[in-house]
Parts: C-alpha cells; structure tokens; sequence
C-alpha cells in the first residue's frame, strides 16, 4: 500500500471498469479483492486529478468507487461489518472485471481482422424499376409514419433516474461508511493499543483523509461539520455528457 | 494469405459487379495481361459448366471501333423461370414498417442522402432504399455539390399516385418539416460526440 | 429442360438477389423444404470451397425471433485487397476504444442484452449502440420471451469486414462460450440494479 500511485492522467477511459483494470494491470496483480484495495486510491487519485468531471459520467465511476472503499475498508479492518448486500457487490465486482478483461483480450482478434480480409457483398443488381406501390402508400399513412419517426428521435435527454439514485445512495454510502469505520476505530483503537501496532492506525486516518478526497474532489459535496450531513452540488445534473 | 487463381478472381470480380466487364478492365483490375485473362476465362467456363451460374461473352462488333469483347457472370438459363417469378414477386411484396418509414422521410425531408435516412432511422437503409427504387416509388439523384454522393427523393409517379401535385402538398408539410429541424438539431450536435466515441 | 440440382438453384438466387437471404426465403423460392436448402446450401459451401465468392451465414439463435437463419453469397475473402480497390465505397475501418469494446462483446457474447453490454463495460452504451447500428455493423432484434426488450446481434456487414464466413470462425469462439456459460453463469443474475432499456 505503499507504492507510489500510478501517473495515468493522459490515458482517456472507457469507463470505472476500464480504469479500474488498467490500474490492476499496472501493477501487474490478478483480479481479486486483495489486488482491488489495492488499487483503491490509483483510483480515487485518478479521479481527484480530472479537472472536469461530467455528472452523467461520475455516476458510474462512483458506484465503482464506493466498492473499492468497502474493499478497502474491510481490508484495513477486519471487523467491520459488511452487509449481504454489499458482500454480494463485491463479489460482482471482481466477476464483471474478469470479463471485462476478458472481452478485452478478444477485441485484440476483433481488431486485427477488422476490414482486413473483407467478404464483399456484389456491388447491388441492376434492375428496371416498375411503379409497383403497396396498399399502404397514401398521405395518411405517410404523416402517420413521418410523425413516429419524429418521436423515436433520440432525445437530449438527462441522466437516467436510475443513476441518480444511485449517486444519492452513494453518498449515503460513504457517510454510513465514514461513521461505520470511526466506531471501528474507536474499538479497534483498544485492540491497536494492545499490540501496539501504530502504524496501522496511521493508514486508517489516511484512508479516512482520503474519504475526505472523494467526498469533496469528485461531487463537490458540502459539509460544514464534521458530522453534519453532507450536501451534494450536482448544478450539472441537467448537462449530460457523453464520450 | 496466398492468392487465388486467376480464374478464382475473375469469376469473383464478375460476381461482385454483376454487369459485363471488358476483357480490357479485366486485365486492369487484375494487374494482369489479356492473354492470361481469356485463358483464366476458359478455365473458369469449364469449372463452372455444372453450376447456377454461367459466363456470357458478348464479343466486340465488328466494324465497331472502341469495342471490346466483354463477359459476365449471369444465372443459368436452366433457372430463368425462377428468377422470372422471384423478379414479379419483387414488385407485390408488401414494403413492411421499415418501407413506409423510409419512403415518408425521403418524401418530407427529400432530396436527402443515405447516411442521413440512415441517422434518422438509427439503422442501416441501404437494402430497403434498393427495394423502393426498384418499385419505382424513390428515386436516386446526384449531387450537385458533390459527385459521388447521392440524393434520394420520391419519383413523380409516386406523387401522382398520393394524389399531391407538389410536395409541400403532403399533410402538415410545414409543421413537419419545423419539428423535425427542431428535433436533429440536437441529434446533430450528439452526432459529433458520438463520432468521437 | 433437366432442373438444376438445388444447390445450383440456391446459388443463382443468392447471385441474382445479390442480398442476403433468409432460409425460409429461399424455400419459398425454390418451392422445398427448409431443410433441403440447409443441406443444399452445405453442398453448395463444399463445391465453392476453393473458389472466387464464398457464403457467410448468420444464425438464427433460440428464443431469440427476428431470427431466421439468414445466408449471403459474397467475394472471397482472398480478393479482399482487388475488390478494394475497385470499390467506391468509402471503407471505415476505425472503431473506437467503445465500438471495439462494444462490437467484441456482441461478437462473443451476442445475442445479449443493452443491459448486460452496461454491465460488462460499466458505462451507457446505448450511445455507442446506436453508432454501431447506423454504421450497420450490429442490429437490434426482439427478445421472443419479452417483445419489450431487444437483443443486440453482429450484421452481415460485419462479419462481412471480420472476413468470417460465420461467428463461430472468430479465433477463440468456441473456447471464450464455454468459459463464459461455466465460470461467469451466475453474472447475469446479478444484473438487477442495472438501468433496464
């Protein structure tokens, strides 16, 4: 956990699982929970150093990113309580980065045979044209037709509501898990003491700090005090952006 | 990947055109020399003599300057009634939803291009816009501004047949031609993100 | 005047359509069964084997409508680099980071879900998706348990720039569904949160 974050600022991703695997690549580890605490702040860095931060986007890469925290909370204390729930989306996790990387690995072939050895279909047949319309040619038709084509136009339309709630339910996430991991502290502050191992308790604040980071670099959250509840800007929410 | 025989690749030029070809061109597209192309062609007619298609070699008139021996690929008389009743059925087939949908965009938004029916619709048009021009309902026109693109637009027995002298005669011409620059407005703004993707 | 053999037939309709076509089609055509097409259209991938045009096919899968076994006849993949060059077609052959992510998934994985391509990249695809279908290389078809969802599957088009005469020719096919349906089954059953189409 020492390890120097790695500079990726230059590569554009795909999205939270693209990063996440590249990160995991990086650093040359297998896809396992180990490997994912790991990389938690490559992640959480390289989402800090992006300047601007579409909502539409930061949606996905923050339900990743409130995984990887539970990950590397659980790793940093052991006695923190995972619900069913959030057992089961870490174990998600690791499947969907498996195949992610496997699906990468394919798109190498699709790569390299694309427009390579092309199959040409014939140039289209020649024909006479004959007037021949069908029953359905009449001007009714026709407006009726023009009209459903105008409707399915896709729309500029605003983040998906299921995301937004996810964002919400993310920030809820983190506070739970903010409050979840003092009183972990406090009580494993007693077993610390026995032991005497210090430095552990150093990499917890730290983590904590970087709780901090998350909260207020990625989603601009507000919060006046330490324990108030946080406020999140999300001014952007009717601005989409699409890679 | 290695190379096919050159009556291999005769026949598939042949294939893929579909319209007599020159001895000539033949020689061209292959890189290759006459000669060596009417001797790849007579192999080709013996290995094709059992098959579903066959050569037709229409020799240069004589007398004619500029003509040139040509050849094609055709099906085999031996179908030819087949291909006569697939040829009607083309013409009664019923143009389905994908049809109407095409021929009501070229006949609101035409003189239109295919790339743009293909945005509007989100699919490929190229296989029903070949339909309605073989049923005489749309037709293909130049480009002005650009030769080697392509206009489609309704032909005039269509607009007989629907009863309108003009187009802007069709029901809500003008409230539809509005809403629909409203609406790819916008599509055209996401058409450059997406590209970029 | 002796009938052709069937395989014969088959390949003078795909010649003269010049499209691709469905079995059922084709039956109808030829007046036989579909299976005697199958086995017609076998032959004919035989006799062809070592010529100028070769046959692609896409399946139709189980459950999944929209589906019909569908066959085109078209260029070797060998004259690839002539045809090329005779084509005024514009050939596009760059994808982009989220085409080729998107167009491997459905390759390998298709037919499958917008909601499951969500949960394998961990982004939106419908705007890629929609990208894909416009350049024609994946469609949409209908899910036949559920007429509300769609299943997004490769085009003719794109097996056609991938040079395979079917899916199942993609390096690794058969290995990658194997591991997919063993080690991952139980991904999709995860895929309740995800936005639904």
């Amino acid at each position: 956990m020492s390890d120097t974050t790695f500079q990726i600022k230059t590569e554009v991703f795909e999205g939270p699982l693209d990063l996440l695997l590249s990160l995991i690549e990086k650093r040359k580890l297998f896809i396992n929970d180990i490997a994912l605490a790991r990389v938690a702040d490559d992640y959480i860095v390289y989402l800090k150093s992006l300047e601007k931060f579409p909502i539409a986007d930061s949606a996905d890469f923050l339900v990743i990113a409130s995984t990887l925290l539970l990950i590397k909370s659980r790793s940093l204390l052991p006695n923190l309580n995972l619900t069913e729930d959030e057992q089961k989306d870490i174990g998600d996790l690791e499947r969907r980065l498996k195949i992610y990387q496997r699906i990468k690995e394919l798109s190498v072939h699709i790569k390299n045979h694309f427009g390579k050895d092309i199959i040409f279909a014939p140039e289209p047949r020649k024909m006479i044209p004959v007037f021949s319309p069908d029953q359905t040619m009449t001007k009714k038709n026709f407006l009726t037709a023009i009209l459903s084509v105008i409707k399915s136009l896709p729309k500029v339309e605003n983040i998906p509501k299921a995301i937004v709630r996810k964002v919400v339910s993310l920030e809820e996430m983190i506070t739970n898990l903010t409050r979840r991991i003092q009183s972990s502290i406090k009580l494993s502050f007693r077993e610390f003491a026995k032991v005497g191992k210090e430095e552990r308790v150093n990499v917890i604040i730290s983590f904590l700090a970087m709780l901090e980071l998350v909260k207020q670099g990625i989603v601009n959250v507000k919060q006046d005090n330490q324990f108030d509840d946080i406020e999140i800007e999300t001014q952007q929410t009717n601005v989409p952006h699409y890679n | 990947m290695e190379e096919l025989l050159i009556e291999n690749q005769i026949e598939a030029v042949l294939f893929w055109k579909g319209e007599p070809q020159s001895i000539k061109k033949l020689a061209a597209s292959l890189g290759k020399k006459e000669d060596e192309i009417k001797a790849g062609l007579e192999i080709l007619k013996a290995k094709i003599a059992d098959r579903g298609v066959e050569l037709v070699f229409k020799p240069a008139r004589q007398g004619h300057s500029g003509g040139d021996d040509e050849v094609m690929l055709g099906t085999s008389s031996k179908v030819s009634h087949i291909i006569e009743r697939l040829t009607k059925e083309e013409l009664v087939r019923d143009l389905g939803k994908a049809g109407l949908e095409t021929i009501s965009i070229i006949a609101y938004k035409g003189p239109i291009s295919r790339s743009e029916i293909d945005y509007i619709r989100g699919v490929q048009s190229n296989f029903i816009l070949r339909n309605l021009q073989i049923r005489g309902l749309v037709e293909k026109i130049t480009n002005e501004n650009d030769h080697r693109s392509f206009f489609y637009r309704p032909t005039f027995e269509l607009l007989s047949f629907l009863g309108v002298s003009k187009i802007e005669d069709l029901p809500e011409y003008e409230k539809v031609k509005i809403e629909f620059e409203q609406n790819l407005k916008n599509e055209t703004d996401q058409l450059t993100d997406i590209t970029s993707e």
